[in-house]
């Protein structure tokens, strides 16, 4: 454990401190195009707030998703990491999501029997008209995060991130 | 009893010799003595000199069907002996097209399940040189213990004590009458006791785990669901991973290897015997076995080749682990 | 109010009971055209599941129907919503006698030696604690 | 690292107002690649795009990214104003500063960072832009129409009145479908033949159409433009070059067996057209009943006929051909009712499916068109209609509402009152649906003008009574439980897919629902198209409908198809997955999970210690590809990717993202 856990130190360790009040999570979350994406525009034209700290990568379909993504985004230190796509049976390109959500189901349990809190993985279909679930999702993902602490389990050592 | 292994491997002999001296096959993957009594070795038999040597004993526990890749591309036709999870293994990768199957001739060998050198040594409380079994029916002697002697299911390997198919599938011919099939063992105990315990202990696991881990390989190598021509940690463009020894970096390669055995795992042990550091890989690929058979179904790899693997299908009402 | 919070709490009530939700139902009356004691029935079999719907239940308790029906099962062949109105007539019963009759069955009532006990059938006392005992 | 240039846009105050633009600029300046950036009030203006085509040009730029709103918004734009200044339009990358930063963030000191983040990003994937071409794919002007019914008449006669040649292919001898079938329609009470026979011979003489009756699809490759499909186009046995359609043939043929036409009520020879305005007006010789070719004895057709266009020898014919669009209208079939015994049908002569009981009308039909009991041949009087008989029926039939039922039960009680005005007509059903132009006034003749007894109720069971029938059931609205004695019952069967749709939708890989109807590609605004870019559907394969919904579907699909053929070239996707052979295995995981079978095995060759190998590997055809990438989820060494969203592009978005807490 003392590679990955003894840089927890860099980033504030759990406990009610002011700095803990201050940090915020960084959640990278992959949308597909054509529903979840859209969803976060309908968000943004809504004008809904959700946290800054949640950051989009586009993708055509949530099936373009490859579980080294998500191992790497935790790797170079996200806390945590949402694959947003279509509602099943709405997927764009027909059925997309429908193999998502086995690879996802099976590899979101890997990532927990590994050791990782399973709230830091999510999978979630948000359609193009649910702007107010997109901004939802990511609010409540912030708050889950918050309440876990960084991600130190998982962070390459030599990786420094910018202010 | 040994007169009935000698039989049995007067059998197992005439019947590959057959085919190797009448050119059906060009080559014969089975198993020879290593150095130890209690090592069996890969045998390449290519003539009845090489057959001599064949052997077919507790201890050959390597899965012969990870070298028929690279052989099919030298001989035209090739013999091969299969145990119960051997075959299963042959079976999956026939399926994803690693293996053309019309030119294998399956031997089938029912297994009874192998021993563990490991487990013998413990027993005895003595180091292997200095010991020798005989073995019964259900019971194994240890000689040079004053005649200890343990039952056989005591002894066996962890993955024979969990394997449910010990008879091949989908061989040409069977060399030996059929075992039958064990389904009261409990495959995923190991699996069961890792999840109930807390997320930071598992993680306190798994770290302690990976850290040993020398990136060598070799669980990859002896891996016969590893069937790619260029492995993920290999590549440059992209580069998916470093090559340090960083724990995050070993994390990700165990779980990514294992997440590609997903639907493939034929739970045939290699991985882990093969590990020079002793990583509890089976449990990774157990794991998601578990979940696969929990969530969308029973699947075991290479026992159907006309099911669908699991993550190459759905349902439209399939269940999800995530909050959708 | 015939939705009110005890309405909710008896259909929930019912649901587990009998597993079935009459609000499944579309009122085709299927059940009644095909009910061979229809005849003696003052409410027909679908008006007992409208009445449920509705939450009638004081109608219901003064019904004759759930008492008539002999669960022979030809209104739950053909349902076309796979409703098995049997069930529900089942739950119906057990519903109006915990309502009339209230707790009045409690193992100490049993004034019966044992040789009694003996002779009676388990499923007799098992159904009647089921239909009279909370 | 190529040259990058970034533009930021301020989009007036909408992203200028919450993000410090002068900072995102500061910070692109810094990021490996870039050369200069820059921002503009109004990116999106004439002037804005100037301003990027004149930067590309003047400093050489080689990637270009924009901070601005969506991509889904304008990157089409951006994308134009780059390829104008000489760059592959492939080589633009847009971060979403507006929706999914300025818009939903009002702190500035979140919503900058945020966006120095979001442009990072971009830059790191545009580092890594490859130039990308759509193919521009050829159109072959010709379509093909599958199912010569009222749909595939209507759709075939459109786009043939077009200009464009159509093959419409039908399975049965002749076109007209269910509508042929049909005495009357509603609301209006047209004889069905008298407006569909026009339509038939029109199709026949059309010169643009060629009609390949008797026929059916054996395979379908290919993909939008260049669909190449195998038709067989089974042998009559008649030379239709001889043929005159005297039908002396079936006057004189000895055998005879249930019309398919007639619902298997009456007979037809072996030698048949289906019904007499049949087009073609050519017989068929059904071989599997022919004496001829059971026994190798008779030949009568042979000998009578005066043109000697039989041909005991004709073999199938094997059509290959290639289409520009697919148009689907194989209509739907009458359910089988063997699983209701409580209607006794298929037991009783005179439990008749609505289908069978048009025919009874018709004066072609089997009983010359007078309405008569099947089992004594004596006009009915009382005659029972059941509606929903395998609709809305989720425990043994189908969950949906047939939709026609309710209009064609008033419509065939009317048309009963009409010939028998002393019988009584009874009609069952659960709800009435009748919306439609004409329709609720149409039922409502049948109740006030011709008396028909409309009960709201269910039957419970059918059996004979003597001579007649006994229908116990219920009218639910008065709660009485009834007793019919009728001489009829008619039984309005659900309307189901065409046993074969499965394997149609296989062949053309197009999707299904639930119930095998075809699944248009979007509900509400793509109803006629699939999801299978060139392929249209039409009529009652998509779902129940009354014969103006099929037509005015038809004539949408044909439109559509119209569109398509008008066309000179079609652009395909650029964003699509490719195979590196080198790396790929081959274990064809990608191909079973392609939703556009995009993705095929093929043969390369290796050299392996001095020896050439052929081994298989995967390859991507860049015309059907949509550029969805779920190939990629399955390929664990990376061996397919998708251009555009390539995995290293992906890590480096990552990796930007991270970079910056």
């Amino acid at each position: 454990m003392s590679t990955a856990l003894g840089k927890t130190g860099e980033v504030p360790v759990n406990g009610a401190s002011p700095e803990k009040e201050r940090w915020t999570p960084l959640i990278v979350a992959f949308c597909c195009n054509w529903c979840s994406y859209a969803g976060g525009d309908l968000a943004g034209t809504s004008r809904m707030d959700y946290p800054a700290n949640v950051k989009v990568i586009r993708m055509p379909c949530s099936s373009r998703i490859n579980p080294l993504f998500i191992l790497r985004a935790f790797q170079r230190g996200a806390d945590g990491v949402l694959v947003a796509g279509c509602h099943p049976g709405d997927c764009h390109y027909t059925s997309g999501n429908y193999y998502v959500r086995r690879n996802l189901s099976l590899f979101r349990r890997l990532l927990e029997f590994s050791g990782i809190e399973p709230e830091r993985f999510q999978v979630s279909w948000i359609s193009a008209s649910e702007g107010d679930k997109f901004a939802g999702v990511m609010q409540s993902l912030t708050e889950e995060i918050k309440a876990l602490g960084p991600n130190g389990k998982w962070r390459d050592s030599r990786w420094q991130s910018v202010e | 009893m040994a007169e009935r292994r000698i039989n049995n491997m007067e059998k197992i002999r005439t019947a590959v010799a057959q085919d190797l001296l009448s050119g059906r096959i060009d080559l014969l993957l089975g198993w020879e003595k290593g150095l130890y009594w209690w090592q069996s070795r890969p045998l390449f038999a290519r003539n009845s000199e090489d057959l001599q040597r064949l052997t077919w004993d507790s201890f050959c526990v390597a899965n012969l069907s990870g070298y028929l890749q690279e052989e099919l591309k030298e001989n035209k036709k090739i013999g091969i002996l299969l145990k119960g999870c051997d075959s299963r293994a042959l079976n999956r990768l026939v399926q994803d097209q690693m293996v053309d199957r019309e030119r294998v001739v399956a031997y089938g060998l029912p297994c009874p399940g192998l021993l563990d050198p490991r487990l013998l040594k413990q027993e005895a409380g003595l180091e292997l040189t200095a010991l020798g079994i005989e073995e019964g029916e259900d019971r194994v002697t240890l000689t040079g213990t004053k005649g200890k002697s343990i039952a056989r299911e005591e002894l066996l390997l962890e993955k024979c004590r969990r394997c449910h198919h010990p008879d091949p599938v989908g061989c040409d011919q069977l060399l030996l009458p059929p075992v039958g099939s064990r389904e009261d063992r409990s495959r995923f105990h190991q699996v069961t006791r890792l999840e109930e315990i807390p997320a930071e202990e598992r993680f306190a696991y798994w770290s302690s785990q990976f850290e040993r881990c020398l990136r060598c390989y070799a669980c990859r190598e002896a891996c016969p669901c590893c069937s790619c021509r260029e492995c993920f940690v290999e590549q440059e463009e992209p580069r998916w991973l470093g090559k340090a020894h960083e724990n995050s970096e070993n994390f990700i390669y165990h779980l990514t290897r294992a997440f590609h055995s997903a639907g493939r795992c034929v739970e045939c042990g290699e991985c882990q015997r093969v590990c020079p550091v002793e990583l509890p890989l089976m449990e990774l690929s157990s794991k998601i076995i578990k979940d696969i058979n929990e969530l969308y179904g029973e699947y075991q790899a290479g026992l159907d080749t006309e099911q669908d693997p699991p993550l190459l299908t759905y349902q439209p009402d399939d269940p999800a682990a995530f909050v959708e | 109010m015939i939705f009110s919070e005890s309405y909710h709490r008896f259909i929930d009530e019912l649901k587990k009971n009998t597993g079935q939700d009459p609000n499944q139902c579309y009122q085709c009356a299927k059940c009644s055209a095909g009910c061979p004691v229809v005849a003696a029935m003052d409410l027909l079999p679908h008006q007992v599941i409208r009445y449920l719907q509705l939450g009638l239940l004081g109608e219901l308790e003064e019904s004759r129907t759930p008492w008539i029906c002999a669960s022979c099962f030809t209104c739950a062949a053909r349902c076309p919503r796979d409703l098995d109105l049997a069930r529900l007539m089942e739950g119906v019963r057990l519903a109006v006698l915990r309502l009339r009759e209230g707790n009045r069955l409690s193992p100490a009532d049993l004034e019966l030696t044992p040789e009694q006990l003996e002779k009676l059938p388990a499923q007799a006392l098992v159904s009647s604690f089921r239909k009279y005992a909370k | 690292m190529p040259r990058i240039g970034v533009f930021i846009c301020w989009c007036g105050t909408n992203i200028a107002g919450t993000v410090e633009i002068e900072q995102v600029v500061n910070a692109a300046r810094s990021f490996p690649g870039v050369v200069y950036a820059g921002d503009y009030r109004y990116l999106c203006s004439e002037v804005g795009q100037k301003l990027i085509k004149d930067t590309i040009k003047k400093e050489n730029l080689e990637r270009v990214v924009v901070g601005t709103c969506s991509p889904r918004m304008h990157e089409v734009t951006f994308r134009k104003a780059v390829a104008e200044a000489g760059l592959n339009p492939y080589l633009l990358e847009v971060a979403n500063l507006r929706e999914h930063c300025s818009w939903v963030h009002k702190d500035p000191a979140e919503a900058t960072p945020k966006a120095i983040a979001l442009v990072r990003a971009a830059v790191s994937k545009a580092s890594l832009d490859e130039p990308l071409t759509a193919l521009m794919l050829d159109v072959e002007k010709r379509a093909l129409v599958i199912g010569g019914g009222i749909a595939g008449i209507q759709a075939a006669l459109d786009i043939a009145d077009s200009g464009y040649t159509v093959d419409l292919v039908e399975k049965e001898p002749s076109i007209g479908g269910r509508m042929a079938q049909l005495e009357k329609t509603f609301p209006t009470l047209d004889c069905a033949a008298c407006i569909l026979t026009p339509k038939m011979v029109e199709v026949a003489q059309h010169p643009n159409i060629n009609l390949l009756t008797y026929s059916e699809v054996e395979a379908v490759s290919g993909f939008v433009g260049q669909f190449d499909v195998r038709i067989r186009s089974r042998a009559r046995s008649i030379d239709p070059s001889k043929c005159t359609g005297c039908g002396i043939c079936y006057e004189k043929c000895p055998a005879k067996v249930p019309s398919e036409f007639d619902m298997e009520l009456g007979k037809r020879k072996v030698i048949y057209v289906p019904f007499p305005q049949a087009v073609p007006n050519i017989p068929v010789i059904d071989r599997e009943n022919c004496l001829y070719f059971k026994r190798g004895r008779c030949r009568i057709c042979e000998k009578e006929c005066p043109a000697e266009a039989i041909d005991f020898e004709q073999q199938d014919e094997i059509i290959e051909r290639r289409y520009g669009v697919i148009l689907v209208a194989t209509g739907f079939d009458s359910m089988d009712l063997t699983g209701y015994g409580e209607y006794g049908y298929g037991q009783h002569p005179d439990v008749l499916s609505a289908l069978q009981f048009e025919r009874l009308f018709n004066a072609s039909g089997p009983t010359a068109g007078q309405v008569v009991r099947l089992s004594n041949g004596r006009p009915p009087q009382r005659v029972v209609f059941i509606q929903c008989v395998g609709s809305r029926d989720i425990a043994r039939g189908q969950n949906y509402c047939s939709k026609i039922c309710c209009m064609f039960t008033s419509k065939q009680a009317i048309l009963l009152k009409e010939k028998l005005p002393e019988t009584e007509a009874y009609i069952f059903y659960i709800d009435l649906r009748t919306a439609g132009k004409g329709y609720e006034e149409f039922q409502r003749r049948a109740a006030e003008e011709y008396g028909v007894i409309y009960l709201r109720g269910s039957v419970g069971k059918v059996f004979p009574e003597g001579e007649r029938l006994l229908v116990r059931g219920v009218d639910s609205l008065s709660g009485r439980p009834l007793e019919i004695e009728a001489d009829l019952v008619v039984l309005a069967a659900a309307s189901v897919p065409r046993r074969d749709a499965p394997e149609l939708a296989r062949l053309m890989s197009i999707n299904s629902d639930r119930y095998n109807f075809f699944d248009e590609a979007h509900p509400k605004l793509r109803p006629v198209e699939t999801h299978t870019a060139g392929i249209f559907i039409a009529g009652a394969c998509q779902a129940p409908k009354d014969i103006p919904e099929a037509v005015a579907q038809a004539g949408a699909a044909a439109a559509k198809a119209v569109t398509l053929l008008s066309k000179e070239k079609l652009q395909s996707e650029a964003c699509v997955a490719k195979v590196d052979p080198a790396r790929c295995s081959g274990c064809l995981h990608c191909e079973a999970v392609c939703p556009y079978g995009a993705i095929a095995a093929t043969e390369t060759e290796e050299r392996v210690r001095g020896e050439l190998l052929t081994r298989t590997v995967a390859e991507v055809n860049p015309a059907l590809c949509q550029g969805c990438g779920c190939c990629t989820m399955t390929c664990r060494s990376g061996s397919v990717t998708l251009q555009g969203y390539t995995d290293e592009q992906m890590l480096a978005e990552v990796d930007a993202l991270c970079l910056q807490r």
